[in-house]
Parts: C-alpha cells; structure tokens; sequence
C-alpha cells in the first residue's frame, strides 16, 4: 500500500477532511477503526472470505483476441470487474465498509448512488450482514438507472429520492451527509468512491486494490511481464485507483485515467481536465465550479461519472503526472460499448465504456508487442434503456 | 480587540444574552438583505450573521438550502456580499460575521479574501466545513486581518476535540444545538443545557448557541446557559414565507423583536464553577 | 461422466432421435465430432481456459448464514451460476457449443430463447468467436424480457421474432428447427438446455457438468463432506443435471428437481409432475399434452421454465426416483426471490427463485447437522420488470 | 402386396407419374376434407396423403402450420382422422396415407393405432420426425397390420444413409426435394434431379419427391425422374385462400387435374443403370 495520504488524510495539496464539526469525531473514529482492522489478521480473513465465496473474486483478466485483432496494435486484456457480484467493482469497496461498520457496532447504513450500483452494492451488503440500509438518488438517476431502484427495494433497502440540486449524485451526496450528520451516532456512511473526506478516500482505496493486485499477478501469469498501459474511466475514481495503486511503483507501467467528456464544452464531467482545485464533499481536489466558487451542473450519459469531483488522490498523481488523463464523450462511449459487445461478447458498463473508447484510439497507436489492460469495471445492464434512447432504438 | 468580542464584552456587562440572527445574503436579492439587516439591528439583533450562498449547502436543512438556491438564482457571490456589507457599514455598528462554505471563499483565494473582507467591514468569518485541522492556511490570512475565525462545537465533541477546538477559539465559539443540519424544530435535545454549560465552563471565548432554534422559547431555553443565541431558518421561513409581501422586512422585524424580548427576560448564565471530565453525561 | 444415454442417444424409454430425416446427419455428424473432441485434450484445454478467463468460473460455493438462520433447519449453501457472464448458467454450455462448431467449420449460430438468456449467452460466444448469430425468440418473451432482446442487438445478433403458435420458448425452438433444417449445411443449433435430439441431451449435460463437478470439491472442502439435498430448478433441467451428474453415483445426496407450478392446475409448466411421456423436439420425455396428443399451453412468471418439455434425461431419473420432482408456484416463487434478496443480497433470477422457494419449505424440516445445496441458476436482473407487475408496484 | 405398391405398379405398367395431393385433415372442417378427397382422385390423385394436424410442426412452413392450426381449431384428432377414412373407403378405391408427427400417434398407443388405422382402410403412414432409428417399435405394428411405412430421404443423405433408410423402405420412398420445410417456393434445387436419379438406381421401391414441388412447371420437372410427385403446400395454399367459398373444392380440384394433365404429358423416367457412389455430386 501506498504511502499516501499523511496522517492528516493529505495527498500533497488534495485530500483531508472539510467536513461539520458534528462529524469530526466519526471520521477520527472511523480512522482509528480502519488503522486497527488494516492489522487485523481476523479482519482480513473475513474480508478475503467474502471477496472469494460471495463477490466470486478473483475476477478473470480476459484476453481480448478480437479486439486486439480488430484494433491492431497492442494486445489487449480486460479486468473483469462486470463479473463481480452486482455486477460492477463497487461492491469491493461496500463489503469492506460493512465489516467496518459492523465492528464499530453500528446497525444503519447509508449510501449516495449515481449509477445505482454504488446503492445496490450497499443495499446487497447490508441484506448480507444485516443492517438497515437506506440509499440516496437524485430524482432524475431514479429515472434513468430505474431497475437499479427495483433491485434495491427487492433487497430491503429504502430509497431516498432527492430533489434538491441538479437531483444527480453530487446532490444524493449532499443529502447523504445531512442524514450522516443527523443520525452520527448510529449510522455508518458507505460513501462509494475515493472521495469524500479522510479515511474513505484511503480506504476505498486499499479495498478496491484488490483489483490491481489481482491483475498484476494475472498478468505477469499471462505474459511474464507487466503491462504497458492501465486504462480505466473515473468518476470518483475508485476503479482506477483500485487498479493503478499496486502499480504505482511500477514507473514504466503508464496509466491513463478516462473522465467522461458527455457532450464537450460545458455539458460535462472531466473534472481533472476542466476543474480547478476546490473543497467539495469533505475533501480539496479538482472540481468542476464557476469563477465564483459554485459547484457546476456536469453530463455525463454515465451516470456512475457524472460527478463535479474526483478523488483526491488522483488530482495528486495527475499533478505528478504520474497517471494521464483524457475524456471521451458520450457518443464515443457507446461507439465503445458496442466495439466491446460485438468482438468480445462484453457489454461494458456505459463507465467502462469510455475506457474501452479510449482504448480504441491508443491501442493502434502501439506496437504488437505492447500490453494493455482495460478495467471493465461494470457491466452494462443497468445502461440499456439509456443506450436504446440515446441511439434513438424504440427496441428496447 | 475585535467589534464581536466587544459587543460579548457588552452583553455580560448589561447581564444580556445576545441575538445572532442569520440570514442569507441575496435572498430574495440584495436591495431586501440591506433593509433587513438594519431592520434587524433596530430590533436588537447584536451580530449579524450574513450566509454567503453555496451551490452544495451541506449542512444545511431545506430552508437555508432554498434560501440559498434564491440568492444564487441572481448569481449572488463573495463580490457582491462584500460589496453589501460596504454599504451597510456606512451606519451600521453592530458586528457582521459571514457564514458559509470553504469553497467560494477558496476560489476567491484565502489571502485576497482575509483582506477584501476586512476592507469591506466585515469582522468574522465562519466555514461550516472548515475544522481547525484543515483551517490553518485561511486562519493565517484572517488574523493577520483581524478578522475572527469562528469554529464550532457538536454534540458528538468529545472533550478532547473540545479542548482543541477550543484553544484556536477567536470572537466566540459556536455550539451546535441538534446532531443535524440547521433547520426548525419543535424542540431542543434534553442534555443542551447541560453540555452548553460544560462547554462554557472551559471555554476561553463567549459560547453561542444555533441550529434548531426556532422560537421564543428555544431562545428562553438557550438564554439560560448561553451567551448568544443564534437564529437562522426561522427567520428565513418568514422570508420565503413573505416573498413578494410589501410588508416582508418589518415581518422578520417583529420576529427579531420578540426574540430579543424573550432574551432580555432571561437573566445571564453564571459560571458554575464544575470541573468538566466529559463533555457527554 | 454417466454411461447414459446409450449408443442411439436412449436414456432407458426416453430420448432418442425424432428428427426430420434433413437433420439425421448434421446429429449424426454432432455426435462423431462431439465424441472426438471430449477426448481431445486441445478442445478440453480451450474450454477449460475459457470457463476460467472469460466465465470467470469456478463459481463460488457460498454459505448463506442469514437464510440458513432465518430457515431455522439445516445449512444452505448457494452455487452461485448467477456471478457467471450473462447471469445465467447456460454460457457453461454455448461455449461448449459453439467450440463444436469452431471445430465442424460452420459460420451460423442459431438458437431459441425464452428468458432470453440462452440467446444472450449465444449471442455472446458468437460475438466472441466470430460467428453470425441468430436468435428466436417468441414474441410474447420479446416483450417481457425486453432488455435481453437489447443485449443480443448490442452483441450483434439478430433477433427473430416468432409469432406462430403460443409466442413462446416452444414455438421459437418450432422455428429454430425450421431454420436449421433450412440452413443445416453451414449452421450450427445451439440448443440452450439438456432437451432435443441426440447429441443434445447429452452434451449439454456434460458441458452443463462443470457446476457439479465444482460444487463436490466445494463443499467436500468447506464441509469434509457431501451435501444431503441439491436442489435445482427445472425449465427443460440443464443446470438442474448440470448440478446433479456429477452426484448421481453418491446414492446419499438427494436431488430436488422443482418445476413451474404457475398459477395452478392447467395453467403451469410441470411436465414431470402433470405431463405423459410423448416426444417433442426430437426427444422422448414427459410433455405436457392433452388426451390426443397435442402439446399444451404451457405458464410461468419465469419464463425460462416456460415451457411443456424436459431433458430426457430427467424423465428417466425422474422414473428411477434417483430425483424427486416438486412444484413451486409464481408467487412462492417471487416470495423466493425475495427471501434471498433479503437474506443474502441475491437477487436470483425468477427461475432460480424457484428452487429457493423449495428449499424454504424442506430446510426448516431437516435436521442442523444436514446440508443442503441450492443452484442459484442465474441472476434476477432481468425479472425486474415482471416482478415488479407482478406484485403491482409501478415503481420501477 | 399392398394398395400402395399395386398402385405404383398399376402407373408403371401405364408408363404414368403417380400425383400424391397432400391436404390437411378437417381443414377447415371433416366435412370439406371428404368432398375435397373425392374431388381429388375423379381429378387424377393417384395416392392420398391426408395430414393429421399437430401443434408443433416442425418440418412444416406457414402455409401448413396454419392448415393444421385451422384443423385443431375444432379439435381434429387421430380418431376424427379414422373416421373420415372409413367414410371414405365406402366408395374410394384409391390409396389413403396418413402424414403427421409422432406424438399423436404414439399418445394414440402404436398398437392401437395400427389396428385402428388398417380397421379405418389406411394404407400407409408416414411420421415426419420418426427416422428408422426410433421407428422400430411403430412398424413392428404397421408391419404387422399390413401398413406401409413410408420412409424418408433428403438432400443431406449420405449414400450410407440412403442404403440403410431404403432396407427397410415399404410402399415408396419419400424423397424431400429440399433442404428446408414445406412449403411452396419458386423453384427447386439444381441437382434435385441428379439426387433422385441416383437414389432411384439404387431403392428397391418407386421413389415420390415432395416438398416444395408448387406448379405445373415443377411436377413435369419431377416427373422426369421420380416415380411420383407429392404435392402439398400448393394445395393448401388454394384451400386457404378459397376458405368461405363454395367453389372452394373445384377450384382444389382444378389444381390437380392441372398437375395431372402436367405430370401425364411426361414419360416415365428410365433406370440409369449408373453405379452410385455417392448420393451428392
Ligand atoms: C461500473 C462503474 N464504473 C465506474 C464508476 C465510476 O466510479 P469510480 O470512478 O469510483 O470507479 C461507476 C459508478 O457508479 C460504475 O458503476
Ligand atoms: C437462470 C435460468 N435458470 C434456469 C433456466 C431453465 O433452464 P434449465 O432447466 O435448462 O436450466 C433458465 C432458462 O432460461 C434460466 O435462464
């Protein structure tokens, strides 16, 4: 594990904890739970139990034959994070939360979700460990990631419809916090991501750094060698940092990380490429906001990436240009969906999607003998009606 | 020593609570803020607590949020407040504290801030998401303004954090009534009295009381243990409530008269004198 | 592998060939191909490979504590077929398949659908290797599994809707059959369960056999032992012999085989528990008919068990009573897919609820110390819509 | 030696292609089929192929599966079908073969069926999806009451195949002229007669090609070389677009002394004499 952040949850400028005093002392708390489970034999043994039989971990790494065929130019392998139980990475990161929660004794988990993956992972964790479990959703998510809903409701979970703000995930965070704050004392909060504010950020993480590790040991099975290329999209950030933390000490490894470009300038949510550093939802790091400090409405037909924030980590590392970082826009992102599905018999996440589309324009660009690997972070399921409407398909 | 501190200097020696009345600025638009804040002073109010809107209101219950979502309608920012409180301080003598979030007042820049702000007339600052731990870089700029940097106390403080917070304590420190957002209430926890006291007892600043306090009598309860009592949506529950009302200004003044009636019966809290171990029973 | 069928594809009075002449030796070609490659170690070695790095099995093996617990009876654990790509079991044998046909040279897959996950696990490995796919699927099924009929068009498949008949799984194999005589030369019929004429049955098993195969090493691994029940949910029975070949010889392990109750009497799917022998799609086996002959009307809530036949070799095992054969009906079947959901944050698919909703009437009678094995055959994802009609809600 | 076998016999002896009408029992009623049996064999229908409907034909187009759905719409059973042959064998002297699926007559019990069939006056049956190789038990029956079975082959035979499936051949061979299911179409394969001359050379029975065969055109195109054209979807298709007419059992009749006139204006197909190694060039 990575020797970021400090002890004050920093990652160089970004990170740390800007959050009300009410919940100060659960994040202290929060941190000196963490800090003893991270050591904890009995801990970690549970959590790998749980990744193994109930999460079905270790995800495969796919070789890409076709798409490697059809791009020409690299090989191409994809992390299988769409094979994962709920069917996207998320639930990596939710189940090491619960075990958490469940130490601290707490019986309430709450949740923002964009995507509904986020809340369904979460809603999926608490029928499994028994807590009481209630997820935030902006009205207009609940529309457009509808059987997400459904499936939260059949696991027991309450949904909270949210219709404040721009009714998006940044605005199911805001309510998430507020109930956070009001009920501190018996609630724990299952944020989905690397952001919010010290420990999450660290510690989704090291949870969802399963996936790197895994695939390093994958790869270097496969090839003997590591990879030249990691490419993963970004919302928060939690699946490309759950891969590229293993190989950040790995310098010849590059690392691109894909943020959602939606429909360009001003309909979007590249907040690393058009934000500027700001303090959002408990922690400094790129937002996308207006000359005057106000949080800016963001596109993303990804709804797992329409978020105005990033991780802080990541804000750190694309300042270190240690990790690279490009956008690909919607319709390139359903250009990738479709690559995938039809030479791979894949169909990605519309998150992953991007990853795939970047992939699609790098990967020729190297020689054969290059390797790439594409975090398929979920699978796309949950984005057909979005991707029927988009294409203009009454299909569906 | 600062105007906020004076004006606790003031109230202790008439044997007087303090009203902190908290209203957004920008809402409905900055003409009505201006009236209002001097309404508010003539009806006694003795710090003007001024929010500066914030897109992402965190810790804020759906009135302040909708007052705030009014005031960034008209595109209300730190210019324009500051630019307001310019004005009102060309007759206006009671302190102004601004209350909002870290990230406007960081894109404005900590320094640029710190000194537009003094230069305005402003006397304290407060960001609701500003810990001491994160809050030294503005804290740094603020002081060498003399401006107050205002920090806050939960119920969730442990005596520890109390202690801590406490020590970097400027102009007054601000206890959070309710583990929640701001917004009315119908009552007050049980153990307020009793942590307001401990608190106040180790505290080097006077202790001001928000979140929840919604009436006379909240602001009676409060009186009893406080050295000010601090009211926000309540007061905006009247604007909204009052929108396009001629009559909207003198509405929130009759509020603030009869908080300020309530307060002024209730006779200043004595130190009791008890050695706090805990801040919770 | 079982001695069964023998050389003419007979499980004692059922199976068999019942096929237009056209087809005799396109089965006939099948079953020589199929008997080389089971024993050719580069074919074993390419589908291990691909059960590993592209289905992600094995498939966990999971302890399900919480309904264990709620059940009060003997200990329940879950395969879980659900976490394979596509959410079902059925890729285990398209796979299978469409390796045969790699090998026999065809170019044109073809297949019938009713869930719309055989089609969508065709669908895939055409995408994967490279063939052009076609599906059939009753109109009926088109329209209440919706988002499956999506992800075939986003694989690139072309989806044929069949509007003879009842509209549904049986009609779409009518037409897969007519398609295939037409066009048997270069296409290959991927038939999607343990029914169909010889090679079929057969083979599918024995691809299908892997969930068994795994599930004995699991469970002799977390409980030195073997499990008592197995139960599996039977449409026309390939996950159901899927989990049980493997334990056929292990005369202590009973085996549950639960059929579509439906609504009731007349109107459900139970060939096993309401049919007579007869022969439908080319084999013998028990066949919902009426007194003349004519294939019934069949129903369920779960459309993958919709329909009036099953794999012979049920029938015969069935008539051994080495299996027992149960209903379940459309609401214990969602009450099913709700205990799980529940307890365990699986959402099974509506065909799998069935057999959970068995094994919460049978554990509470089993004593603590036995253990019982549920095949979780497939994922709930595409149920959302019917169950959410079903019980009336809007809200999805 | 059986009615079938005597009627081709009686055709070579003319130097005659046989024409088997293939129509579906009780389409669209019992009634109608009797009067259309009829009208077919004073038009020159030397064999009688009568369909006994099943829900799931599979082998069938949609011009036959809706014959047999409008038969079943009334509930058109074996026992229906028996009937109606022992109605008409009080006056038709020509053959009756029955056509169908396997369930039915295997729900019917084989036995019975067999002893029902021949007590009715059938001469033949012929199970679409019954290959020799599960049709053991059934011609056990059919043997034993004196029926024909009728045995298939098709394009995808191999020679192999052939010699196996024209051992044990009784009565004809059925030849399917295409690869595909019944049906009218707009013409027929290629090699169709290339294929039949060369399992001609080698069957022990006359040889009848069906399937596809829609026109006058085509019967003379088999007539070339088979020993009988069976014609079906062509038929069905006039009853169904005849349906509520009452010329509907001329116009049927129409048809085939059209294919008959066709057929008789060919001569006989001579024995290649050829040495077949293969049923596919
Ligand atoms: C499948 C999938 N991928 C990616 C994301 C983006 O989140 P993150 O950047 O934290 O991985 C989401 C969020 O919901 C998601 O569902
Ligand atoms: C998830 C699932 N389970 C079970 C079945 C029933 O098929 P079988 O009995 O062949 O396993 C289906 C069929 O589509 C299915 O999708």
């Amino acid at each position: 594990m990575s020797k970021l952040p400090d002890k004050y949850g920093h990652f160089g400028l970004y990170g740390g904890r800007y959050v009300a005093e009410t919940l100060m002392p659960a994040l202290l708390e929060l941190e000196e739970v963490y800090s003893q489970c991270r050591r904890d034999s009995t801990f970690k043994r549970e959590l790998r139990a749980l990744q193994r039989e109930y999460i079905g971990r270790p995800t495969p790494l796919t070789f890409a034959a076709r798409l490697t065929e059809r791009l020409g130019g690299a090989k191409v392998y994809l992390k299988r994070e769409d094979l994962c139980h709920t069917g996207a990475h998320k639930i990596n990161n939710t189940i090491g939360q619960a075990l958490l929660a469940k130490r601290m004794g707490k019986e309430r988990l709450i949740a923002e979700t964009g995507a509904g993956q986020h809340g369904v992972a979460t809603a999926t964790v608490a029928a499994l460990l028994g807590f009481s479990c209630e997820v935030f959703m902006g009205r207009e998510d609940t529309v457009r990631q509808a059987p997400n809903v459904f499936r939260m409701r059949l696991l027991g979970a309450t949904l909270r419809e949210v219709v404040s703000g721009s009714q998006t995930l940044k605005d199911a965070m805001n309510e998430a916090l507020r109930d956070w704050i009001t009920h501190v004392a018996h609630t724990f909060y299952v944020i989905g991501t690397v952001a919010g504010p010290h420990p999450y950020p660290m510690l989704v993480r090291d949870f969802q750094s399963v996936i790197g590790r895994e695939t390093k040991k994958q790869i270097v099975q496969y090839e003997g060698r590591l990879p030249d290329y990691l490419i993963a999209c970004v919302g928060g950030g939690s699946n490309a940092m759950g891969l590229f933390a293993p190989f950040l000490p790995e310098t010849a490894v590059h690392m691109v990380a894909v943020e959602a470009g939606g429909l360009g300038a001003g309909r979007n949510a590249a907040s690393m490429a058009n934000g500027y550093a700001g303090v959002l939802h408990g922690s400094k790091t790129y937002v996308l906001q207006d000359e005057t400090g106000q949080i800016s409405a963001t596109h993303s037909l990804a709804p797992g990436l329409d978020y105005p924030g990033v991780g802080p980590e990541l804000s750190y590392w694309n300042d270190q240009q240690r990790i690279r970082c490009v956008t690909v826009q919607d319709a390139q992102a359903v250009e990738g969906m479709r690559l995938l599905a039809e030479t791979e018999g894949i169909i990605p996440a519309l998150e992953s999607a991007h990853a795939v589309a970047h992939a699609a324009t790098l990967v020729p660009q190297l020689p054969a003998t290059a390797i790439v690997v594409i975090n398929v972070s979920g699978r796309g399921d949950k984005d057909l009606q979005s991707v029927a409407n988009f294409l203009g398909e009454n299909a569906l | 020593m600062t105007r906020i501190a004076d004006t606790f200097t003031q109230l202790q020696a008439r044997g007087e609570v303090g009203l902190i009345p908290f209203i957004t600025a920008g809402d409905p638009d900055l003409e009505t803020t201006f009236a209002l804040v001097h309404e508010m002073a003539r009806q006694g109010a003795d710090i003007i607590e001024l929010g500066v809107p914030f897109s992402d209101p965190m810790a804020d219950g759906p009135t302040l949020q909708r007052a705030a979502e009014r005031a960034l309608q008209h595109g209300t920012s730190l210019s324009h407040v500051f630019e307001l409180v310019r004005r009102l301080r060309q007759s206006l003598p009671i302190p102004i504290l601004l209350f909002g979030y870290y990230n406007p007042i960081w894109r404005y820049g900590g320094e640029r801030f710190a000194a537009d702000a003094r230069q305005a007339g402003v006397d304290g600052v407060l960001c609701v998401d500003l810990p001491p731990e994160e809050a030294e870089e503005l804290k740094r700029e603020t002081d060498r303004h003399d401006l107050d940097m205002i920090f806050l106390l939960a119920p969730t403080s442990s005596l520890d954090r109390a202690q801590k917070v406490l020590a970097r304590a400027r102009g007054f420190i601000y206890y959070v009534a309710v583990t929640g957002v701001t917004g009315v209430r119908a009552a007050l926890p049980a153990d307020l009295s009793a942590m307001v006291r401990r608190i106040r007892a180790i505290s080097p600043v006077p202790v001001g009381v928000g979140f929840g306090i919604s009436s006379a009598e909240h602001a009676v309860q409060v009186a009893g243990v406080a050295d000010a009592a601090i009211v926000g949506s309540a007061i905006s529950q009247v604007i909204e409530q009052s929108l396009g009302r001629p009559d909207l200004v003198p509405r929130v003044g009759a509020l603030i008269a009869e908080l300020k009636t309530a307060l002024r019966s209730v006779a200043t809290p004595h130190d009791t004198g008890t050695t706090i171990v805990s801040l919770r029973s």
